[in-house]
């Protein structure tokens, strides 16, 4: 996702790649004036790239801005910046640090300043703060704005009713397709839509397998820190895309060589550690000390097997949910609704006790991010259930997204060592009863 | 019957963190059942259809002493989840047997989640209302997201709902209402004579009361009010906005018009007024519900605007009709609804010359030092000055 | 013989335990953090040595039965007047460390008035430190600072008064000092206060003279073992900064868990209460760590919240308990913010209220925390252990045990009078055991 | 010619002025400062108005208003009211005309006020419930340090390499500082870190209150502050910091709050005055 912190001492072919379809991405929306394209801003979950794609439409998606700016250590100014402007210190930094850097001219990665999006598209799924984000970036744009409501899978079933179905489809026809079609000129073309989706459910199908490489022991990868990195181009502008399906293919192949091999992740000090604790994490990465955070798990030998975060931009593996060109509007719309934020609690915590079978970890991390209440209400709760269902430990640790007075390395460090020693004193002890 | 006595059992409802009232209403007659609600918005007209009693539960406010809530929630969330979980751990609401948790933020919706986990015989449901405003896109959806309750509380209940039932609910909830806006009214008109807290306290009441002795309540309290002899004092007058789910302690009200602003408008306990005109009782019912809200309900931060030419502007309309001179954004901390809306909020405020001011709050909080502060400058700020 | 140290380097107070190859406790030893956390360490490890020796010293006049059957009562005796000797040598440091700093512009003309005043505070403190040392008195504190502090800063007032000198210059003086002689390492030459108290004792009582011999010889054997430290394990708060190798430093979580468990071998829960965190933590059955959580960021409602109450009332904090048990109606107190503490009590007695209610309401508001915290560690099962400085506190070990069985119903509470020694305790036994698997590994090679 | 009294009770110090009005003209007659320091305010208050009754030679019955302002609400025997904002942004009018936003420093609080020429509150914000940055934990640092109120300023400036406070709360920074002393970091330097994140906080206070430039009048007992007005000067001087303010300090700038009291209380006066003139007319 970010092109500076990519691991620098092994530089494999789907890193390559995946760089340079991000700078090509970058200069396409810095450029898109010129070459006579649209931009669209929208959001992760719920994004609907294959749909913009039938458009000519560029996706724009202003939580990866906020992310980058993060990772550049660039963000902090932004939030405060948003603050002045009359934001509160308590809310969501997603959207200060996306306001800051409007106050700021848009700069993106590549140096060059973003133009202005001609549509919002307010994919509302799994986030509340989502729809207040768009409302304020409309007060600035003034450009057409449309709603496409997903309602939330609220009643403990795992299951999308066929109303919560109809109404996104609907929407999509009704307010959608139209207003993308007025914004591009472009008539809309379903079995261009298809294609698109057709190249989507090959790369979530790699995808999928490369996430459950972590069931291998030791994992080739680490699907938190590590899974930031290949969850990428799938959940931003390039799901949909050939590019995409050649970038899974290149990664599918370098880890399955990293299995036969018998290696652990990569990191980005290259070398390999020996996997001393196998963890399942909840909650997303805090990204303005990406690294830093990174360095306290493989230090200690930690690698995270599974993570909900890695879903947030559509659930594959769980459901074996994928884009289904024989059904394209109703694919987008089961895709929407079945985002990792858009389930329920308790579908939540059944997937994380899952994860921690299916991927023999040896405990729960939740790390708990101030900024994001749908993903943090709840996840003591969920801590506690998992602990209770699983027998294994749990710890908590709170930092935030892209606010960096928020990351207090001493006390995750802490709380961390802590936790580590717990289960390696549990597990010496569970030896010896054995 | 006199003020005093009206208010004071506003207040023993209001103080009663185990619902004593409501409990009663219940044990009254076998087979009756409580549904309780978080704010803002449920159609209370189809739990009444069901036979059943609405509860407005709105947190703990500041006497409940939070010990296993915060066991739920970290430091930045706010409080109202906290204090709604430690009533249910403390059993105060083992009588409930239905839970509605509306959409209004991710905290409410996920705090539907918590419920299932903690309580699974309760009948515990997440109510989505729509954000797309046609009546046949959003529309729909929400007549059959609204069949999906009636068939849930009829399950719950052990008995149908009949059109005539919800017919007379509506027409119950229609007179409600319209007592409600008496009261608001009356207040702008004459704020000396209805102290803010004398409002939110009746108002409350009618989160625990049966509808029909509430609506009563409201008609004893404005007669017996026209009559006080309370004067009018050199106060300004002010709206108060950002309060429509976790509710500041009663205290924070009082120190406010302490501080010389009198309350000529909230959004305290939006339920009592949400759907701003009478709904349709003839026809399909729950259509009507459906386009009541759809069309006649009233902007909160929670619902989208789909027109950005009037984002932010129901706030300055609201002040404008009640001829209030400023504004008192009280959030609660946390509250991301609140705090999202209002700097576009402030920004319409600003075009059209309305001082306001803003803090935040929680149910809880004890100092109300900084509170009196703010808002006697406020006050001050317009006194002295606003003849100048 | 082989000893076995744990240090426990908090946040406001350092404390060491000395344990032997049979996880016998011998000595305990307390000091307050500073900002040189190597004499923290050091000295507390050096009290604990010296406790050692008060154990060791029993044990030998027990054998020898030295004294008649008053064996305690005498190394009580021996204890405080040997607290006194290291007392008054502290203070003679103070006073010559402050008479250094009476130089500068801000004292230009002041300098001998100034110096005077000095040498008069100090001689009233020198004199009253015998009854502060005599039996059954009690002392604000243990600790040097705020024995002398308090005393200083009530005489200076009072001197500054009556000599029209600005007390804001004799109380910068004693800041400047206070530092410089708490950093200072303590002086050794243990065999020496030993003596001197001893003569002390002797001189106050005939009939000890004739048992004289009888007590020197044990006390010389007691002084004259060898302790080794084997092993020293460092935890707390400041662990990092401790000079010792990494495998020498444990998560003080881990070592509470364990000391809780050493000291009540059927404790399920623990909580804990520091100056700067409060924690709840969750052990098996064999003292291990199941669960844990704790305050971050945010210091309301520790243990140095209780400090600035005292600080605001100008008493020790132990004097806080019993003043807050007088309570008879608990103000309600919401704020726990440990620098508004102050503020909030000057409120609530602007307003009227009791001093006593209000104390009462300061420490339930900080067990209410406490008991979220313990709450979101996973409740209480029992049997359940408060452990940390404030369990030293009676007034909020009362609240606890309130609220404990309020919320959990009847569970066996344990308080030890040492608690505060626990993650001290728990590091020693994980220093035991480390020389102990050290030793297997050893005999392991040998054979 | 009337005579008003201006009484700031706050949570550090108790200070009182004295003022004589004439017509337009107003004369500051008596000023005195009392640090409260675990007296009661209220006493200390009626105290020290005593003692400035006394050095102007006057007794209360020659009083036309006593006017309250900060934690004053309570107190028996003052005339009036007023919220220390109002109060103020009246006295920095008054003490220096040409500012157009407060920033009001004292033990336990911090306020940023936005106010226009005859000194009318615009904008505020305060600090919040937390004490993260007040005088109060300064104070309690210079103690730690050995180092009296009176010199942390001086000593600040001498700093070369300031370290700064990474807490957020001030406990924990108590913790932080103990560290640096720990790692031999001199005292000038902690202090001058802890007035850079200190004026930094004010700062955003200030821009929180949308002041990018002008004058800003530093009030409170911070304002004596010399360290903390140059950190804040410096922080302007940041390009980063997007203002351009002039930050300025006031010999009386302590007094600012009850000056603001004493003349409002001048204000009502003769507006009680007219009201009663017209009532006796009507
Ligand atoms: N005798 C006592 N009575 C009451 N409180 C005490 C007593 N002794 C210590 N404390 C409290 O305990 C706190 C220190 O506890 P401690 O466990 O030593 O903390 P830490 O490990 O963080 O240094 C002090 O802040 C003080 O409030
Ligand atoms: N000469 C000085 N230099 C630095 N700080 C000072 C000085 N005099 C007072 N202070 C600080 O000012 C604070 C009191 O400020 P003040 O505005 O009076 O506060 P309050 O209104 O809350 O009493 C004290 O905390 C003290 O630290
Ligand atoms: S609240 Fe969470 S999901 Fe929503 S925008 Fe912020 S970080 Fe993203
Ligand atoms: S107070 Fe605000 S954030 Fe909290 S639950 Fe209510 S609406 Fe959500
Ligand atoms: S509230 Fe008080 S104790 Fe908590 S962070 Fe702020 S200063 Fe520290």
């Amino acid at each position: 996702m970010n092109t500076e912190t990519k691991p620098d001492v092994v530089k494999d072919a789907s890193m390559l790649k995946q760089k340079e379809m991000i700078a090509g991405n970058f200069d396409k929306l810095t450029d898109a004036k010129e070459l006579g394209l649209k931009i669209s801003s929208t959001f992760v979950p719920g994004n609907l790239n294959e749909l913009l794609m039938c458009f000519g439409i560029v996706n724009n998606l202003p939580e990866i801005n906020a992310l980058n700016n993060a990772m550049r250590k660039q963000s902090g100014p932004m939030i405060q910046d948003a603050e002045k402007m009359g934001h509160s210190e308590d809310v969501c930094t997603y959207v200060k640090a996306d306001i800051g850097m409007m106050s700021r001219g848009n700069i993106a990665p590549n140096g060059k300043p973003m133009p202005d999006p001609d549509v919002l598209l307010l994919s509302y799924t799994g986030c509340y703060t989502f729809l207040k984000w768009f409302e304020l970036l409309r007060e600035q744009y003034k450009c057409p704005t449309v709603m496409l409501h997903v309602p939330y899978q609220g009643d403990g079933k795992a299951e999308i009713t066929q109303n919560m179905r109809d109404y996104v489809i609907k929407q999509l026809k009704e307010e959608v397709i139209p207003t993308l079609e007025q914004v591009s000129g472009v008539k809309f073309d379903i079995d261009r839509l298809r294609e698109n989706l057709k190249n989507s459910a090959k790369a979530e199908d790699d995808l999928v397998w490369v996430l459950e490489s972590a069931k291998n022991k030791p994992s080739p990868i680490d699907a938190y820190f590590g899974g930031v990195y290949y969850i990428g181009p799938i959940f931003t502008a390039f799901r949909g895309t050939e590019d995409a399906v050649e970038y899974y293919r290149l990664l599918k192949g370098e880890i399955a060589e990293r299995i036969k091999q018998g290696l652990g992740p990569v990191t980005p000090e290259g070398e390999v550690f020996e996997e001393k604790y196998r963890l399942v994490v909840e909650g997303p990465p805090n990204w303005t000390n990406f690294r830093e955070f990174w360095k306290m798990f493989y230090e200690d030998g930690a690698v995270v097997v599974a993570s909900t975060y890695s879903k947030v931009g559509g659930v594959y593996d769980y459901d074996g949910f994928r884009h289904d060109p024989d059904h394209p509007l109703e694919s987008l719309a089961d895709y929407c609704l079945g985002c990792y934020t858009n389930r329920n609690l308790p579908e939540r915590t059944q997937m994380l006790v899952d994860y921690m079978e299916d991927y023999q970890a040896d405990g729960l991390l939740v790390n708990s991010i101030k900024s994001c209440n749908s993903f943090s209400a709840g996840q003591l709760l969920m801590l506690r259930e998992v602990e209770a269902r699983t027998g294994k430990p749990g710890a908590f640790i709170e930092t935030d997204l892209v606010d960096p007075r928020y990351f207090s390395p001493a006390n995750i460090k802490n709380r961390l060592e802590s936790y580590f020693q717990m289960i390696e004193q549990k597990r010496q002890s569970g030896a010896v009863a054995a | 019957m006199p003020v005093q006595e009206i208010i004071q059992r506003c207040e023993e409802l209001f103080e009663d963190l185990s619902f004593s009232s409501v409990r009663a209403w219940k044990e009254a007659e076998p087979g009756r059942k409580v549904v309780g609600y978080m704010p803002i918005y449920v159609p209370l007209e189809i739990i009444h259809a069901a036979g059943m009693l609405p509860l407005g539960i709105l947190g703990g406010g500041d006497a409940l002493e939070v010990i296993h809530g915060d066991a739920y929630y970290q430091s930045y969330i706010c409080r109202i989840p906290r204090s709604t979980v430690e009533l249910g751990v403390t059993k105060r609401l083992d009588f409930v047997d239905g839970m509605l948790f509306p959409s209004i933020c991710d905290v409410i919706r996920n705090l539907s989640g918590i419920w299932k986990l903690m309580f699974p015989d309760v009948y515990t449901r997440y109510f989505d209302t729509p954000q797309n405003f046609r009546s046949d896109i959003g529309g729909e959806f929400y007549v059959n997201d609204l069949r999906e309750l009636v068939s849930g509380l009829e399950n719950l209940g052990g008995r149908k709902i009949s059109d005539d039932d919800l017919r007379a609910s509506i027409e119950v909830y229609n007179e409600s209402r319209r007592w409600v806006r008496k009261v608001y009214q009356f207040r702008s008109e004459q704020p000396w004579k209805v102290p803010a807290s004398e409002v939110y306290l009746l108002m409350r009441a009618g989160q625990t009361l049966p509808v029909e002795d509430h609506t009563q309540m409201m008609k004893d309290y404005l007669a017996a009010v026209e009559n006080e002899d309370r004067r009018m004092k050199d106060n300004c007058r002010v709206i108060v906005n950002g309060s429509f789910c976790e509710q500041p302690p009663l205290g924070l009200i009082k120190s406010i018009e302490l501080a010389g602003c009198y309350i000529v408008d909230d959004d305290y306990m939006m339920i009592n007024r949400l759907i701003t005109e009478d709904v349709e009782s003839e026809g399909d019912h729950l259509l009507n519900l459906s386009e009541a809200f759809i069309k006649h309900s009233m902007a909160f931060p929670s619902k989208f605007e789909p027109n950005g030419e009037v984002q932010g502007h129901y706030l300055a309309d609201i002040v404008k009709q009640r001829g209030a001179e400023g504004v008192i954004f009280a959030a609660p901390s946390f509250c991301d609804p609140a705090l999202l809306d209002q700097p576009m909020l402030a920004n319409v405020l600003d075009e059209r010359k309305i001082p306001y001011i803003a803090f935040q709050f929680a149910e809880n909080s004890g100092q109300m030092q900084p509170i009196r502060e703010q808002a006697g400058t406020f006050a001050d700020s317009i006194k002295l000055w606003s003849a100048a | 013989m082989k000893c076995y140290i744990g240090i426990d380097l908090g946040s406001t107070t350092t404390k060491a335990v000395l344990m032997d190859a049979d996880k016998q406790v011998l000595g305990q030893g307390i000091t307050n953090s500073r900002s040189n956390y190597d004499t923290a360490a050091a000295v507390s490890k050096q009290e604990a040595i010296i406790g050692t020796r008060f154990t060791l010293a029993h044990r030998a006049l027990k054998e020898h039965g030295a004294v008649n059957g008053s064996t305690d009562e005498f190394l009580n005796d021996l204890e405080r007047s040997f607290r006194m000797e290291q007392y008054l040598e502290q203070l003679e440091d103070l006073e010559n460390t402050c008479e250094n700093y009476v130089t500068g512009p801000r004292f230009a003309g002041m300098e001998k008035d100034i110096g005077t005043a000095l040498q008069e505070i100090f001689k009233q403190l020198a004199d009253e430190a015998p009854p502060m040392f005599a039996r059954g008195a009690e002392r604000k504190s243990e600790f040097f600072r705020d024995i002398a502090g308090g005393r200083f800063m009530s005489i200076a007032e009072d001197a500054a008064d009556s000599s029209s000198l600005p007390f804001d210059l004799l109380l910068n003086v004693y800041d400047k000092s206070i530092i410089e002689v708490e950093n200072r390492p303590p002086a050794g030459d243990l065999a020496g206060k030993f003596g001197r108290a001893l003569d002390h004792i002797i001189e106050q009582s005939s009939e000890m003279e004739l048992q004289h011999e009888k007590i020197m010889e044990p006390l010389k054997e007691a002084i004259a073992v060898e302790l080794e430290e084997t092993y020293v394990v460092g935890t707390g708060y400041g662990r990092v900064r401790l000079p010792f190798p990494k495998e020498h430093i444990r998560s003080e979580i881990l070592c509470h868990g364990l000391g809780a468990h050493i000291m009540y071998p059927n404790t399920r829960t623990v909580l804990d209460i520091g100056g700067q965190d409060t924690k709840a933590i969750q052990v098996d059955g064999r003292g291990i760590v199941e669960n844990f959580q704790m305050n971050d960021r945010c210091a309301a409602g520790c243990g140095r919240y209780l400090g600035y109450i005292a600080d605001e009332m100008n008493i020790g904090v132990h004097e806080l308990g019993p003043l807050a048990s007088k309570s008879t109606k608990v103000t309600k107190i919401n704020s726990t913010c440990t620098v508004f503490a102050g503020a909030e009590l000057r409120d609530r007695l602007a307003l009227g209220e009791k001093r006593e209610d209000v104390l009462a309401g300061l420490h339930r508001a900080i067990i209410l925390r406490a008991m979220s915290i313990i709450s979101r560690s996973g409740g209480i099962t029992d049997q359940f252990t408060f452990t940390g400085g404030v369990a030293n506190n009676n007034a909020a070990v009362k609240e606890l045990k309130k609220l404990v069985e309020e919320n959990y119903g009847k569970v066996t509470i344990n308080i030890d009078p040492d608690s505060i020694y626990t993650g001290a305790l728990g590091a020693a036994e994980f220093a035991r055991r480390a020389a102990m698997e050290g030793d297997i590994e050893i005999q392991g090679e040998a054979a | 010619m009337i005579h008003t009294i201006g009484i700031d009770v706050g949570t550090g110090a108790v200070k009182t002025v004295l003022f004589s009005a004439d017509g337009g003209k107003t004369d500051w007659l008596v000023k005195r400062v009392e640090r409260i320091r675990k007296r009661d305010p209220y006493k200390l208050a009626e105290e020290t108005m005593n003692k400035a009754l006394e050095e102007a030679g006057l007794s209360v019955d020659d009083i036309a208003y006593i006017a309250t302002t900060g934690e004053g609400e309570s107190l028996a025997f003052h005339t009036g009211h007023f919220y220390s904002m109002t109060t103020h942004a009246r006295g920095a009018i008054y003490l220096d005309p040409e500012v157009r936003s407060v920033l009001d420093i004292g033990a336990l609080h911090g306020r940023a006020i936005r106010i226009d020429e005859r000194g009318k509150v615009l904008e505020y914000r305060m600090t919040s419930q937390c004490a993260s940055g007040t005088g109060q934990f300064l104070e309690n640092i210079a103690r730690y340090l050995g180092i009296t109120s009176e010199e942390i300023g001086e000593l600040s400036l001498e700093a070369d390499d300031p370290e700064v406070v990474s807490s957020i709360c001030a406990v924990l920074a108590e913790t932080d500082v103990i560290n640096m002393v720990s790692r031999s970091i001199s005292s000038p330097n902690i202090l001058k870190g802890i007035h850079i994140s200190m004026a930094q906080r004010l700062l955003k206070l200030l821009r929180a209150t949308k002041v990018t430039d002008g004058a800003v009048l530093l009030t409170g007992g911070l304002a004596l502050d010399k360290g903390l007005v140059a950190a804040m000067k410096e922080g302007v001087a940041d390009p980063k910091s997007k203002t351009t303010v002039e930050v300025r300090g006031h010999e009386d700038s302590i007094y600012a709050g009850a000056i603001g009291a004493a003349l409002w209380g001048a204000f009502r006066h003769e507006k009680l005055a007219d009201i009663a003139a017209l009532k006796i007319a009507s």
